[in-house]
């Protein structure tokens, strides 16, 4: 599962979808002839669609009509709406620079799809981050080789939101989204290095990532390079005393190039923050450590991307960003206060088309 | 034997609620995660002897210190893999000072399998086997995580016990059978001794099942106790000619270790089984991940059986 | 050496002092007829004595006059002095209630005999302490079974102070100061309750304590007792994010039954606070984390005294006394920049003239 | 042979510096203990690329993980007892990416004699040598502390160096003789193997010479790299019928239960000496707490001759 579909393999998956009540080698002929590409080469692909769960067909003695199965039709509806949005890399053209909702709306849709695919993974507080992470990505277009910025999702946690939004700027391909915590997947239950390259430090435990984000803020400065370094810090995740120890050594290192954003949803796993371990005053915690506080409503990513645009340009300390967020990412349906939320197929439904319409 | 007994965490959540209704000195301390430890009964059952003390594991094990030097039997809860982020404290204030803390370690191992390898801990049994005055635990299935967790409430001094998520094949029928301890033959054999621990327990005994076609008779001991380790066990092993060990921690400096230090001095030939000295993985299914790392009982059926006749394939 | 002296040895050790020229046969006829002592009773604590270091006679076959060794006068010395204030216990009695002034001397001068003996421990460190210890002990006696309240010394590195100030009030003997970091020594390198019980708890790992002192404020809470828990805490240990985590669980469970005190003297091992961390703004750190804060002339140990009084009487929140010292205690000629400092013969006499002159 | 050549900590200290004069990448890290492990040597004389992060050993790790991620090789250093405050992060961050960290741990073993039990750090090689990528070294003297810090530091992957405070009696002449990965034979004999490192692989050469009157001739094996383990020790071992082990360490999880486990398929006899699973404790002097613990050449050669002639007292 390391590599995404080739265009052969996205090619054979719309064809089935167009070509019913055919046997899998009569289509595979058909297809051939269609496009000239070498039967063999067709073959190949198809097996691997169907190890991949794709595709189902009969075998030889025991003919079935080819067809996609239900995770076959998902990953082609996604790479449907992805060629509408002009492929890869592109995507942000086609965003208004004031209108991210549509832009947010596949994101949120893709979370969903991950988490109703693989029956597992965080939903909720990867919905709370989807808006901070695509303003990330909006602004710094970090992490991938080209890249001067650095991200780190130190929430672990909210692993899907970072791969929907790394499949939305082509990091990922949309079909990877299907194979959520599956055995080999580059999707890992939480971003994995060894995995994903352009997870630049793997995270699942939290309060570890605002000091690797140190050390790399130091990094850059020591080799003279510009670049911002953002860390995404879940409100609880402060209750981690490395947080604080990170803290102190950025403003004690004048970190002008390290950006943490607290996702402030004011629920934590086991309940609401303020109940378990009261965080505030929490912006008085930052300021007595030292760093800039911006507080945003995270809802609103224009804001988010505004914010970051200033800071970007004007940063003078380590900067922390509060982003008022729901838990729910604004779906109203789901618990805010809940912690673990697996879709049902009709709920999965209805906030698919609630959506993307 | 195959049927599936009660979850791991459930059995011991809700005997942790019996537990604390027969003893009031008993406080529950959880990291945030007990919803998913299912310490949580208990907070329900007694929230005023329940602290949720946030994500802050070593504070945890602070606070819990304290509690016992207040003479309470605090119980500090949570994942195996983040309650290793206290270990300095609990080697430092918990175990130098012998402190009656009990320390219950769920989703260890691979048992959380979706969460991929920051969650899955296979260290555990080593970090706290080397503890001086620590006991460490792996109780084999629900009906011995209720047997030992009830025993290590009235122990006096520090225990460790560790505990997967759900997957729990029924080894026990009776909590009497299980003493703190003392290792338990399960099954007799001349060939092989399989030490187990956890539900690898489980997998020994279908091993042995699936050796038996191959006329191998293995021995299966459960080592659900790692410290104190009883030397018993000796006696045990010297019964059959080669001893294996299976666990879900990494194969080196776990209980597999442990055995191989006891019988050192013997001459014994041992194998250890477990995870090979990698990190885990995600899956979406825990057995799927033990073939995987090839810690099912076919696997482990032939790798058993490579080493019985000799061929020492892999090394 | 779990035990002090008894009886019997302070009374051979005093009467060496005045018998010279005497073998040791000949000195424990002669004592044992003054006394009334059998003679067997005194051989046995004489060779106690003799293994300990204190006294030094010849052997069968090679006599030589019994006398005190270099340690023994000094322990005599401060078995002597003890005598004068009215032995333990009734020290208190002895000091004027504005007065400390001579306590103090007594008990700067027990560290730095420690310190001199062993040659080794933590001098600079234990001197910027031994006020605050002194007045914690004034004020709330802590530790020893009758008391209602607890102290932890997080700084575990200056057990030297502790044990000062211990002795000062019976819990060790005199005598014991003299074999700081021994083998089988109850006054280990840091205080550690496997040998010495009223430690509470062991410390020498920065950064514990103060979750342990929320432990035992949470225990006192749930059993209904009174009682304070106070844990001193130093400057650069604030570096460590457990004391974070602890002053966060403190404010979440109102434990207006714990004090921190913060040995605050700027230095911490390899450098000054503001120049390695930066803990300022400190006050607003530890109310942001919500506490009450005060802060007192930490070499002022009345100021000390009166302030832990009021506390006593009128806490209403967890509070954090940031008590401003200087690490040589006063000592002028102690470079209080200095962490590690061992005094030559020279000096210590200097400083013991100067503090009991 | 006995002749005690520089300070361990100065050989570190001194070496440092020199690696950081030919290689600017070298990034050194300290939680406020450099003048005491001598990383305060670099400081001077490279203060812009030295890094006091004051005391926060996680956070250090942390940063290092991320100069690493920069490109950088950052040597992060401390005691061995506070730097294992950071095992979980060394575990889930700087050994799960695999990361170019160089960790060098001081006063390790009761070399820091006076602090006692909360300073002397005796379950560093466990806590380490499980962790998956991990290389494990343990210098036996100041002439391998130089020569295997300069290969760790051109090595890919994360190491740890272990070393203890001054006491270093000459083993080595030169460094060429130490070489990463290669377990060392100083001495050759064919009654008993004994592998050991650190300041053990001293007394391992001084109980040999006493075994001599006793006309038992012992093969001496310095085992400075415990991870990656050679499989050559397997053949080393064999030229015997006993192999005992010897280190600075709890016997529970460390250099001697690595051995067990790599000889522990072929039936060897095996005995460990080093802590018996209890704290360490204050004292004057480091010869003395070595004596105390039985870890000096008079105690090992007597528990030695006892197992190698077959009474095991103690066991
Ligand atoms: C060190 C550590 N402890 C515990 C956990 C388990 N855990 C995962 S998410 C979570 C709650 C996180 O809350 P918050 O930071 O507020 O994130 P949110 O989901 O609200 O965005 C916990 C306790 C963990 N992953 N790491
Ligand atoms: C966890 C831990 N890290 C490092 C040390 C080593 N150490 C002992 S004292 C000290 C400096 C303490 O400074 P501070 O807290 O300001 O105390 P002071 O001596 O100034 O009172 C350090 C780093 C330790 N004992 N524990
Ligand atoms: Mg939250
Ligand atoms: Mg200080």
């Amino acid at each position: 599962m390391e590599k995404a579909l080739n265009r052969n393999q996205k090619l054979i998956l719309s064809s089935v979808s167009r070509n019913l009540n055919y046997t899998a080698s009569a289509f595979l002929r058909k297809l051939s002839k269609e496009s000239g590409i070498p039967l063999s080469t067709l073959k190949l692909n198809l097996k691997i669609l169907k190890e991949e769960g794709l595709v189902e067909y009969g075998r030889v003695g025991e003919p079935r009509p080819i067809k996609l199965t239900e995770v076959g039709k998902i990953v082609l509806e996604l790479l449907d709406y992805r060629e509408n949005v002009n492929d890869i890399g592109d995507c942000e053209k086609s965003v208004l620079e004031e209108d991210y909702r549509e832009l947010l709306s596949k994101i949120r849709s893709k979370i969903v799809f991950e988490i109703y695919q693989a029956k597992m993974g965080h939903l909720p507080s990867s919905l709370s981050s989807a808006n901070i992470i695509a303003a990330i990505f909006q602004v710094f277009k970090p992490n991938v080789t080209e890249s001067k910025n650095s991200f780190i999702l130190s929430k672990g946690h909210a692993a899907p939101a970072l791969y929907a939004v790394m499949a939305q700027h082509g990091i990922l391909d949309d079909y990877e989204l299907a194979f959520l915590c599956s055995p080999g997947s580059r999707l890992q239950g939480h971003p994995d290095k060894r995995f994903l390259q352009e997870v630049i430090v793997s995270t699942g435990s939290l309060g570890q990532g605002l000091s690797v984000g140190v050390g790399i803020a130091i990094g850059k400065k020591l080799k003279n390079v510009e670049g911002k370094v953002v860390v995404l810090l879940g409100d609880g995740e402060l209750e981690e005393g490395q947080i604080w120890e990170a803290a102190m050594s950025a403003s004690a290192n004048n970190l002008d190039n390290l950006i943490a954003i607290i996702d402030r949803n004011f629920y934590q796993m086991n309940g609401a923050t303020e109940e378990v371990k009261m965080l505030e005053p929490l912006s008085s915690k930052w300021k007595s450590f030292g760093w800039d506080v911006i507080e945003v409503d995270g809802r609103k990513i224009d804001e988010l991307v505004y914010i970051l645009r200033e800071i970007e340009k004007h940063q003078k300390k380590p900067t922390a960003i509060i982003a008022f967020t729901e838990r729910n990412g604004g779906i109203e349906h789901i618990d805010r206060k809940a912690f673990y939320y697996i879709p049902t197929y009709v709920e999965y439904v209805r906030i698919w088309r609630e959506q993307i319409g | 034997m195959d049927s599936v007994s009660v979850s791991l965490r459930e059995a011991f959540g809700e005997k942790l609620v019996k537990i604390g209704e027969k003893n009031d000195k008993v406080i529950v301390l959880d990291a945030d995660v007990g919803a998913s430890t299912r310490s949580s009964y208990f907070r329900e059952r007694f929230p005023k002897r329940f602290l949720n003390v946030g994500i802050s594991e070593q504070d945890m094990m602070g606070i819990a210190a304290g509690l016992a030097i207040e003479g309470f039997i605090p119980v500090a809860t949570g994942f195996a893999m983040f309650l290793l982020r206290a270990w300095e404290q609990i080697r430092n204030t918990i175990s130098r000072d012998n402190l009656n803390v009990k320390i219950v370690a769920t989703h260890a191992g691979l048992s959380d399998y979706a969460d991929g390898s920051s969650h899955q801990c296979l260290e555990d049994i080593a970090l706290m086997r080397i503890l001086p005055n620590m006991n460490v635990l792996v109780p084999s299935d629900s009906v011995s995580v209720r047997s030992l967790l009830e025993q290590i409430i009235v122990l006096k001094g520090p225990c460790y016990m560790r505990i997967g998520r759900d997957y729990s094949p029924k080894v026990y029928t009776a909590e009497e059978d299980v003493i703190f301890g003392k290792p338990n033959i399960l099954e007799e054999g001349d060939d092989v001794t399989i030490v187990a621990c956890g539900i690898m327990v489980h997998f020994a005994l279908e091993t042995r099942r699936i050796l038996l076609e191959d006329n191998i008779r293995a021995q299966v001991v459960d080592l659900h106790t790692i410290k104190p380790l009883n030397k018993d066990l000796l006696r045990y092993c010297e019964r059959t000619d080669k001893v294996v060990t299976f666990e879900e921690h990494n194969v080196l400096g776990g209980m597999g270790s442990a055995v191989c230090e006891l019988l050192s001095e013997k001459g014994f030939k041992i194998k250890r089984f477990g995870i090979m000295d990698i990190f885990g993985e995600s899956s979406r299914d825990y057995i799927g991940l033990l073939q995987k790392f090839e810690l099912d009982e076919n696997s482990l059926a032939k790798r058993v059986k490579s080493f019985v006749e000799g061929d020492s394939i892999e090394s």
